[in-house]
């Protein structure tokens, strides 16, 4: 947009701001000297789903450190804790709006949080840009400011369902997901796909997430005998589900998850039962020096290893840079020192981001908000390792 | 034996008793009487520690007792059998004996004195198995008479133990509360049966509304007119 | 004599419960029936062994549930007060056992093995040992102090704040937790000689069914707590004061009882009984998180009063038919999985609609008056 | 000084070190310090850590803090000086040891994050207050300075002067209000409560307009809450039905007015107002399925017997078997607006419409609790058995008092779903059910303005406590518990009405019972 | 003679294998006072619970105007003039004096939640009535000022006048008294003997009643049946019952005066 090239006139006194921001959609948000400027987020950080939230901080925080200042402003993260649940998505959503500095959101995390947190930010031209969100019907509602960096389940389960039919060349398979609105859309359609190839189904089953033993489930899976075993969840409980395989009747039955399953944690967590699993991520290969970096700089100041809290982290910290870079390309000094940021250009700046290389992989964001339509790079389990195998 | 002096006990914001001192001698039956809501069983309850005075002792062989909790006050030998019998319901007979006797840890001895409730006692021999909240209300009273005697009382409280019961079973009980001063126990007894109680105690006093307001021997309080228009029924 | 006086009285007069109750029973119990015919006898689906698997699960998992729930049972029937923290204190005590595993592991012992075996592996019954008393014994301390400073001074309040103190209780423990420890998902490291999974193998129908050591350990050991419990309490002096103070406090105190000390160990045994849970969580799930005593927690209680709450055996009856619901009921019902909570809860209404106190609870039918 | 003076100094301290450790554990004490700098007007960004000073005076109130309350009611003003040493000393000490081990870390540079989180080099060094080992002595140092300077305080404040100082501030402050009072003409006094009304609903009508949207959001949040808890007080606070499964009705309103009124599923699209008018329906039809087979049970099996219905609608809700009909764990999106005259809703249309249907909830139920269908309510709760033998229909009214107090839950289930456009299973979690449950009883039972504070308590509160980020829920935890401890009772008791005057017309002078007959019995 | 109104015909109930009520005949005439007594254990109790509706008797009729009233719920035989109290006070002891005799009345008002919402005609009549009847049952029970005190703060003797006035409330033509003197004084023993009285005659209500004190019980029945162990040893008019020597030597013993004066001239043999 033409608000892109302000930054770009570096004189000391500024650009006058009147025009631009009346010309903008949802007008200007103006940051004072002194203060700074805000990236919102929208996690879990109480509550059975914390894991989720805190990791996400957790990675935003690395991400503003790397940002650094900007036109002598600082940038800030303001993580706050909506529950995962749609009431306190909408608590937090109004949150950030009563904040005039709030530019961006970084979120949210959970779908149903998301939901009820998208229409406040539609009304002031909040950009959105969530790790993690991915029921479909989030990028079906119109939404301008509403975008993601998660596969869809489309991409993943479509994907998922032939590599496993083709090139694995398996004929049974079971699906179980975790119930929750993320799992349960990818193995859906998994199965689906799945079936379509000409593959059997032999079970398509939700399962109570949260739980610590499995077994009596996939005792019951073991009595069909199926090839392999698709799950669409989180790490959790693909961790449980492997560990409960060999003492199920399924030791011979290859466990096939999802990108919500790839990490370390299930490497640590499941050791000799892991192996020989599969698991996916976003096409772009992880292992890049920016991602070592990342990795290097999260353990260092949290004590802890990306991934080990959910398997979002990486997401998490490319969708705090993408905003800020955004940020940066969009905003300039007004005539009295004050940063403006057009907020309609903004939002019209995620939207029209193209090829961004970021740690967790590489995103061009469609007319529709989904910015990461690519299919997975699916992984295996050797030597306590992933392995990439296509 | 017991010394009381000045007490004085609050519900909150209700003044229970006013000022009430009194004192009991060792080896003597003294009865307290009075109409409903006088304040019996609240000074009952505040010698035996369920209660705490606001101002006023309690000493007791000497020594102040008025700030020890209720289980201190059994381990030095005051038992106090509540009005209502309040029987553990859901225990037998045999178990609610047994927590009479918490206090003793000789099992021989807690043994023995079991025998010797069952002896005076009969009918809670033949039901000791029996859970104490199906025994009717004189096995109760007896059950609780019998688990206030367990631990060997010096001083006994007994707060009506005649109510609700049968007038056979009212003599039975009085026999019981001489019996048991005879072997040694004093006996502080609340009663409404002032007929009764009168004749067995050695004195009495009569409480209203918080305040004590005559005391004597048994039988000066016996002829007093008052006593007789309120609580004899001359 | 007015008319109204000397009419006869009507006699019709209906009785919603007597007729509701019937017809309820009849579609659930009918409806299971039928789900149950066609599974196990139109269908056939599944062989011995997976019953033999979904059994032993069911056993084990019932068993925790029986331990966890004796807890609540314990403190219910002396405070009358759901006591809804209890299942962050196994949360506590699946903590301590999990640190006491990291410590073992990491004690290299001298002379034993090349490469040198940690403490942990030399001395896996002596470490699993030190884990339980760990576990029991910083559950135990925690149940102390919560109701020291959360409970007693509510003693006398109506029955429902200390369970609003308690819910208060269990929201500070689960943060401490997840503030304390992050809110990671860690994992037991138990000795090899009881690794996760490892066990007795058996076979039928020519499949192998695992009969995992810390499956085995976990069942075993819970029953004989419960057993150890059960004597205690109908037996021991301190169980019958117990008792005695559950039944009247006040009259209890004048039996020369300490109530407050009684009640003080009443939350340490159970504390006790839910650290021992938490470490047999540990060991035989691996689970240790803020949250892992949430979920346990609530099933615990539904088991307790399922049995009849008060009542010790009818605790271990509760956790055992629950666990055994929740493992064999989606199964033998041919009902998803999302779903076994569903018959559990379902089956818990009916047996409670039928038994209005629980499985073993005392009946009610006629009440003294 | 004597024993006790050492006992109760030490024991306090060592309470006081050992909360002391454990803040520093999670990190709070960067959050107090935080705190204290943002009190004083330093800014301090998220996840950096705020000046040494601020750390120093949360150090110095955290010490005088635990010197004061060693401090006895007894004893000579030295005695009292003496047990706030010790405390201090024995905070400090037990401070001390543990920032030896701390320095230890700090100096080996190990890294103990993998199982304690919080303690990351910055947050220790911060504590040893950036001077590494001396940090360990200044610390003792503080704690015992600070110990005599809380032992002083208590002195100080405790005293009788400063006792009758407040006592003498108190009753001019009794006397002022007085003088206000009596200066007041006669018909305000007279019409006092209804003044106080009037400005109660101007001010509601108002701050919505006014006080943005966050605002209009928490307070109708607090609203919804407001009427769930007089929905639950009439099956728990009035009827005595130990219920913990409303958020199923809840749900069942919600899910009402999402499938009636969205595009999702059906597309139905009958419009906000019929919606809500089935949901509340669809409640009350949830409270008398639920209510016919279990009217037998009572206390805490029908409390589980709740819970297990909450639980069996959110699984059904969240499941497979109704992903068609309900959206599954994807809820159902775009719910839409209300419109009034034509005008869709805004957040201050929704605050209005809350506030109306609070006060309408809060109408009904007066005039029912007032009636003889509450007096039959309170009369079960008190004693079903004896209730039924004089008269009242038990089953019948405990049915009627599970459907009313649904048709509330229904309401607030309804406005709840639009208000969000969206509602899925996560809304109407068993936590949704406890958190009713705490409105009411931390409000106190059977008393409206009770309920509104509890909400406030409840709903309102979390949002405030936001400021404290992930500390949030601690120290509502903690604040749970405190409130029922300092007010068992609710923070605003309910009491009985005062009826004998409204029957004492002087009209009739003995019982004649066959006089009135024919009145009662038509 | 006169009317029967209530009439128990070889009714008994068991607990396990205890007989509590032992096929028990009763006839109780209209407008009469009729005394239960019998030692502690008897099933005096437990055949009130049977007449009142909470337990079903095992075997019998219970007959209330010649209908069997047996298994009926407690609500409808309370609705049908039969009211009771209870050997240990059964108030709603949150509620005030007031509440609980409106809780009384209950049976007599028939305005449901509609009519107190939209406080319709019928409301505001009924309300009005309910609460003048209220107070002049306290007033009659001598409770007049203690309307707004919650049940559970008054006195044990006036709790047991506000359990009648809840009972009256209900208009009964049977009033069943369980240990109505229980914990009185002679004093309120009197008073409330001549309240009894009033009752029969000024209400016409028939009254059965339980009672331990045999002054009352002689001074004011009708007619005395005996129980013991469940089963009725004894009928009769009080003189005919305080001269049956199965009566003494089950129940009565040697009489309170005789017993007092052996209790005395006890002590005095120990003064001396
Ligand atoms: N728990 C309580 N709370 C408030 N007031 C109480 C309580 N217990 C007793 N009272 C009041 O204290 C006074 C004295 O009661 P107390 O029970 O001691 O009387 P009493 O002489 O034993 O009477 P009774 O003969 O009925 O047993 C009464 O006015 C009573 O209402
Ligand atoms: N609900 C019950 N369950 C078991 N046994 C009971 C029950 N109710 C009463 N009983 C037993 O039935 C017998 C008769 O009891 P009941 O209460 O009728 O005696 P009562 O004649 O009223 O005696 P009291 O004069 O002591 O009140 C007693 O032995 C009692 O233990
Ligand atoms: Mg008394
Ligand atoms: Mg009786």
């Amino acid at each position: 947009g033409p608000a892109a090239e302000a930054p770009e006139a570096e004189e000391p006194v500024g650009v006058d701001p009147t025009e631009i921001c009346e010309n903008d959609d949802f007008g200007c948000a103006v940051i004072a000297p002194g203060q700074t400027i805000k990236i919102g987020m929208g996690s879990p950080m109480t509550g059975g789903n914390a894991a989720f939230g805190i990791d996400a901080e957790q990675a935003g925080m690395i991400a503003v450190a790397d940002a650094g200042e900007h036109e002598g402003f600082q940038f800030e993260l303001i993580a706050e804790d909506d529950g995962g649940t749609p009431e306190g998505g909408a608590a937090v959503a109004n949150k950030f709006a009563a904040d005039p500095t709030v530019v961006g959101v970084a979120g949210h995390l959970f779908s149903g949080a998301t939901f009820a947190a998208m229409p406040i930010y539609e009304e002031l031209g909040i950009p959105m840009l969530s790790p993690s969100a991915t029921n479909p019907d989030l990028t079906r509602q119109g939404s301008r400011v509403f975008n993601r960096v998660p596969f869809t389940d489309e991409a993943q389960g479509q994907a998922a369902a032939e590599y496993m039919f083709n090139d694995l060349g398996f004929r049974k398979v079971a699906f179980l997901h975790d119930g929750q609105d993320y799992g349960k859309g990818l193995a859906e359609i998994a199965a689906a796909t799945f079936e379509s190839l000409g593959g059997e189904v032999v079970e398509l089953m939700g399962i109570t997430p949260g739980e610590a033993d499995y077994s009596p489930v996939l005792s019951t899976i073991a009595a069909q005998s199926p090839d392999a075993l698709y799950f669409g969840g989180y790490t959790q409980e693909g961790v449980v589900l492997t560990n409960n395989m060999p003492t199920s009747g399924m030791e011979y039955v290859v466990f096939f998850g999802c990108d919500g399953t790839f990490g370390v944690d299930y490497l640590a967590r499941t050791g000799a039962n892991g192996e020989g699993t599969y698991h996916a991520t976003p096409r772009t290969p992880p292992e890049t020096p920016e991602k070592d970096g990342f990795d290097a700089a999260y353990q260092e100041r949290w004590g802890q290893a990306p991934g080990e809290l959910s398997p979002f982290s990486w997401n998490s910290y490319d969708t705090t840079t993408m905003l800020i870079k955004m940020v940066k390309e969009v905003s300039f000094v007004g005539t009295d020192g004050s940063l403006y940021i057009p907020r309609g250009a903004l939002v019209d700046a995620v939207r029209n981001l193209t090829s961004y290389v970021g740690i967790s992989g590489t995103y061009t964001c469609f007319p529709d908000g989904d910015c990461n339509i690519e299919g997975p790079t699916f992984w295996i389990v050797e030597n306590g390792d992933f392995v990439a195998v296509n | 034996m017991l010394n009381v002096t000045d007490l004085n006990v609050y519900y909150g914001a209700i003044h229970a008793l006013k000022g009430i001192s009194f004192n009991l001698q060792e080896g003597e039956i003294v009865t307290l009487i009075g109409a409903n809501g006088a304040g019996k069983s609240t000074l009952l309850n505040t010698i035996s520690g369920i209660l705490h005075a606001k101002v006023g002792t309690v000493e007791y062989l000497g020594e102040i007792i008025s700030d020890e909790p209720a289980q201190a006050i059994v381990q030095k030998g005051i038992v106090h059998v509540p009005e209502g019998r309040k029987i553990f319901a859901k225990m037998t007979v045999l178990e609610n004996l047994e927590m009479g006797a918490y206090t003793v840890n000789d099992r021989q001895l807690i043994q023995d004195k079991m025998e010797a409730m069952f002896e005076r006692f009969p009918v809670l021999r033949d039901r000791k198995r029996q859970l104490g909240g199906t025994l009717s209300g004189g096995e109760q009273q007896m059950l609780a008479m019998a688990r206030g005697l367990m631990p060997n009382p010096k001083l006994l409280l007994l707060d009506e133990p005649s109510m609700g019961l049968a007038p056979v079973l009212v003599e039975q009980i009085f026999d019981i509360i001489q019996d048991i001063n005879h072997h040694g126990t004093s006996v502080l007894l609340v009663e409404q049966n002032a007929h009764m109680a009168l004749s067995i105690a050695d004195r009495a006093y009569v409480l209203e509304t918080g305040k004590i307001v005559l005391e004597g021997h048994a039988n000066e309080v016996m002829n007093n007119p008052m006593v007789i228009s309120a609580y004899l029924g001359g | 004599m007015d008319a109204n006086q000397s009419s006869p009285p009507k006699l019709t007069r209906r009785n919603y419960s007597k007729i509701i109750r019937p017809i309820f029973g009849i579609l659930v119990l009918g409806y299971i029936l039928w789900r149950l015919y066609l599974v196990l006898i139109v269908e056939q689906a599944y062989s011995a062994e997976v019953w033999v698997r979904l059994l032993i699960s069911g056993l084990i998992i019932g068993g925790v549930y029986a331990l966890i729930a004796i807890g609540y049972t314990l403190v219910y029937g002396i405070l009358f007060m759901i006591n809804f923290a209890h299942g962050e204190v196994m949360m506590i005590g699946t903590f301590a056992g999990y640190f006491l595993f990291e410590i073992t592991k990491g004690i290299n012992v001298a002379g034993a093995g090349n490469p040198p075996l940690s403490f942990s592996d030399a001395y896996p019954f002596l470490s699993v040992i030190l884990a339980f008393l760990v576990g029991m014994t910083v559950s135990a301390t925690a149940g102390y102090f919560l109701e020291k400073i959360a409970y007693r001074p509510l003693r006398g309040a109506p029955r429902l704040i200390p369970l609003i103190s308690a819910i208060g209780a269990s929201f500070f423990l689960q943060n401490a937790a997840q503030l304390l420890f992050s809110p990671q998902v860690r994992d037991y490291a138990n000795p090899q000689a009881i690794a996760r999974g490892s066990g007795w193998n058996l076979m039928i129908n020519e499949s192998r069914i695992v009969i995992t050591y810390t499956g085995v350990l976990t069942f075993v050991l819970s029953i004989l707590l419960m057993i150890g419990l059960y004597v205690m309490v109908q037996k021991t002096k301190l169980g019958k004061a117990m008792r005695a103070v559950a039944s009247d406090k006040k009259t209890a105190a004048l039996m020369g009882i300490d109530v407050d000390a009684i009640i003080s160990r009443t939350f340490i045994i159970s504390g006790a009984l839910a650290g021992a849970a938490g470490v047999m969580w540990g060991l035989h799930n691996g689970l240790v998180h803020f949250y892992v005593g949430f979920l346990p927690g609530i099933k615990a209680f539904t088991a307790a009063v399922l049995g009849g709450i008060g009542n010790i055996p009818g605790a271990m009856l509760g956790g055992m038919f629950l666990g055994l619901v929740e493992s064999l009921g989606p199964t033998a019902l041919g009902i998803s999985f999302q779903l076994k909570d569903v018959i559990a809860f379902l089956i818990m209404i009916v047996i409670l609609v039928f038994r209005p106190s629980g499985l073993l609870g005392e009946v009610l039918s006629e009440e003294k008056v | 000084m004597n024993k006790e003076t050492i006992r109760t100094g030490s024991q306090k301290g060592l309470l006081f070190g050992i909360v002391m450790i454990f803040l520093v554990l999670i990190n709070f004490h960067i959050m107090a310090a935080t705190m204290i700098s943002k009190v004083l007007g330093t800014n301090v960004l998220r996840g950096a850590f705020p000046e040494v000073r601020f750390m120093i005076i949360f150090l110095v109130i955290f010490g005088m803090w635990a010197g004061w309350s060693a401090v006895r009611r007894e004893g000579s003003t030295t005695n009292k000086l003496f047990e706030g040493l010790i405390g201090g000393m024995t905070t400090g000490l037990v401070v001390a040891l543990f920032g030896l081990i701390l320095f230890f870390l700090l100096e080996t540079q190990t890294d103990v994050r993998r199982y304690l989180t919080a303690l990351s080099f910055a947050s220790i060094d911060i504590f040893l207050l950036g001077l590494r080992g001396m940090g360990i002595l200044t610390l003792f140092g503080l704690f015992t300075l600070t110990g005599v300077l809380g032992g002083a305080l208590a002195v100080g404040l405790r005293s009788q002067a400063v006792a009758n100082f407040i006592k003498k501030i108190k009753t001019s402050i009794r006397n002022l209000r007085q003088r206000i009072t009596d200066s007041l003409p006669d018909n305000v006094k007279k019409y006092g409560k209804y003044i106080f009304y009037l400005l109660l609903l101007v001010l509601l009508l108002l701050l919505p307009a006014r006080w943005g949207s966050y605002n209009n959001f928490v307070f109708g949040m607090v609203g919804i809450y407001v009427i769930l808890g007089i929905g639950l007080n009439i099956m728990l606070g009035l009827s005595g039905q130990f219920m913990i499964g409303i958020a199923a009705l809840f749900a069942m309103g919600a899910y009402s007015v999402a499938l009636l009124n969205s595009p999702f599923p059906h597309g139905l699209m009958w419009g906000f107002w019929p919606s809500l008018a089935v949901g509340v329906v669809m409640a009350v039809i949830g409270g008398l399925l639920l209510g016919l087979p279990i009217m037998r049970l009572r206390g805490d099996y029908l409390g589980i017997v709740t819970l297990g219905f909450g639980e069996i609608i959110r699984i059904l809700l969240n499941s497979d078997l109704l992903t068609d009909l309900t959206g599954g764990p994807r809820g159902i999106q775009n719910i839409q607006q209300p419109t009034f005259l034509g005008m869709p809703f805004n957040d201050v249309s929704y605050a209005y419409l809350i506030i109306i249907a609070m006060a309408v909830s809060i109408f009904l139920y007066y005039r029912i609790e007032n009636s003889r269908t509450g007096r039959a309510w309170l009369s079960i709760k008190e004693d079903a058995l004896v209730s039924q033998a004089t008269g009242v229909d038990v089953q019948k009214y405990k049915l009627l008092a599970l459907c009313v107090g649904a048709a509330f839950a229904g309401l607030a289930g309804g406005i709840f779903a639009a208000r969000n456009q969206f509602t899925g299973p996560n809304d109407h979690t068993l936590m949704v059910s406890i958190n009713v449950l705490s409105v009411v009883i931390v409000g106190g039972i059977n008393s409206i303005p009770g309920i509104i504070l509890g909400s406030f308590a409840l709903r309102g509160l979390p949002e405030l406590l936001r400021e404290l980020e992930t500390y949030r829920l601690l120290v509502f935890g903690a604040l749970l518990v405190f409130m029922m401890i300092v007010r068992p009772e609710g923070l605003w008791p309910a009491s009985r009405p005062d009826l004998e005057e409204k029957g004492n017309t002087g009209l009739k002078e003995d019982l004649d019972p066959e006089e009135n007959e024919g009145r009662s019995d038509d | 003679m006169t009317e029967i109104i209530i009439e128990a015909v070889k009714v008994s109930k068991y607990f396990g294998g205890l007989k509590a009520v032992n096929e028990v005949d009763l006839q109780i005439p209209k407008g009469s006072i009729y005394s239960i007594i019998g030692p502690n254990g008897a099933g005096k109790t437990t055949l009130f619970n049977c007449i009142s509706g909470f337990y079903i008797p095992e075997t019998g009729d219970i007959l209330y105007y010649g209908t069997p009233i047996q298994g009926m719920p407690t609500n409808f035989i309370a609705s049908q003039g039969i009211s009771r109290t209870y050997q240990n006070v059964r108030l709603f002891g949150n509620l005030t004096a007031m509440e609980n005799v409106l809780i009384g009345l209950h049976n007599k008002l028939r305005s449901n939640w509609l009519d107190a919402i939209m406080h319709s005609p019928r409301f505001t009549r009924e309300n009005s009535w309910s609460m003048e009847e209220a107070v002049s049952l306290l007033d009659f029970v001598g409770l007049k000022g203690y309307g707004d005190f919650l049940a559970s703060n008054l006195p044990y003797g006036m709790q047991r006048r506000l359990e009648i006035a809840r009972a009256l409330a209900n208009k009964p033509r049977l009033l069943l008294l369980d240990e109505p003197t229980a914990g009185m004084n002679i004093q309120e023993t009197t008073d409330l003997t001549h309240f009894i009285q009033r009752l029969r005659d000024e209400l016409e209500i028939s009254i059965i009643l339980i009672e331990h004190d045999m002054k009352v019980v002689m001074g004011i029945s009708d007619r005395i049946t005996v129980l013991d162990y469940g089963t009725k040893i004894a009928e009769g008019s009080p003189d005919e019952i305080q001269s049956n020597p199965r009566v003494i030597e089950a129940y009565l013993g040697p009489g309170g005066a005789a017993l007092a004066e052996k209790y005395r001239s006890q002590r005095r043999k120990n003064n001396a």
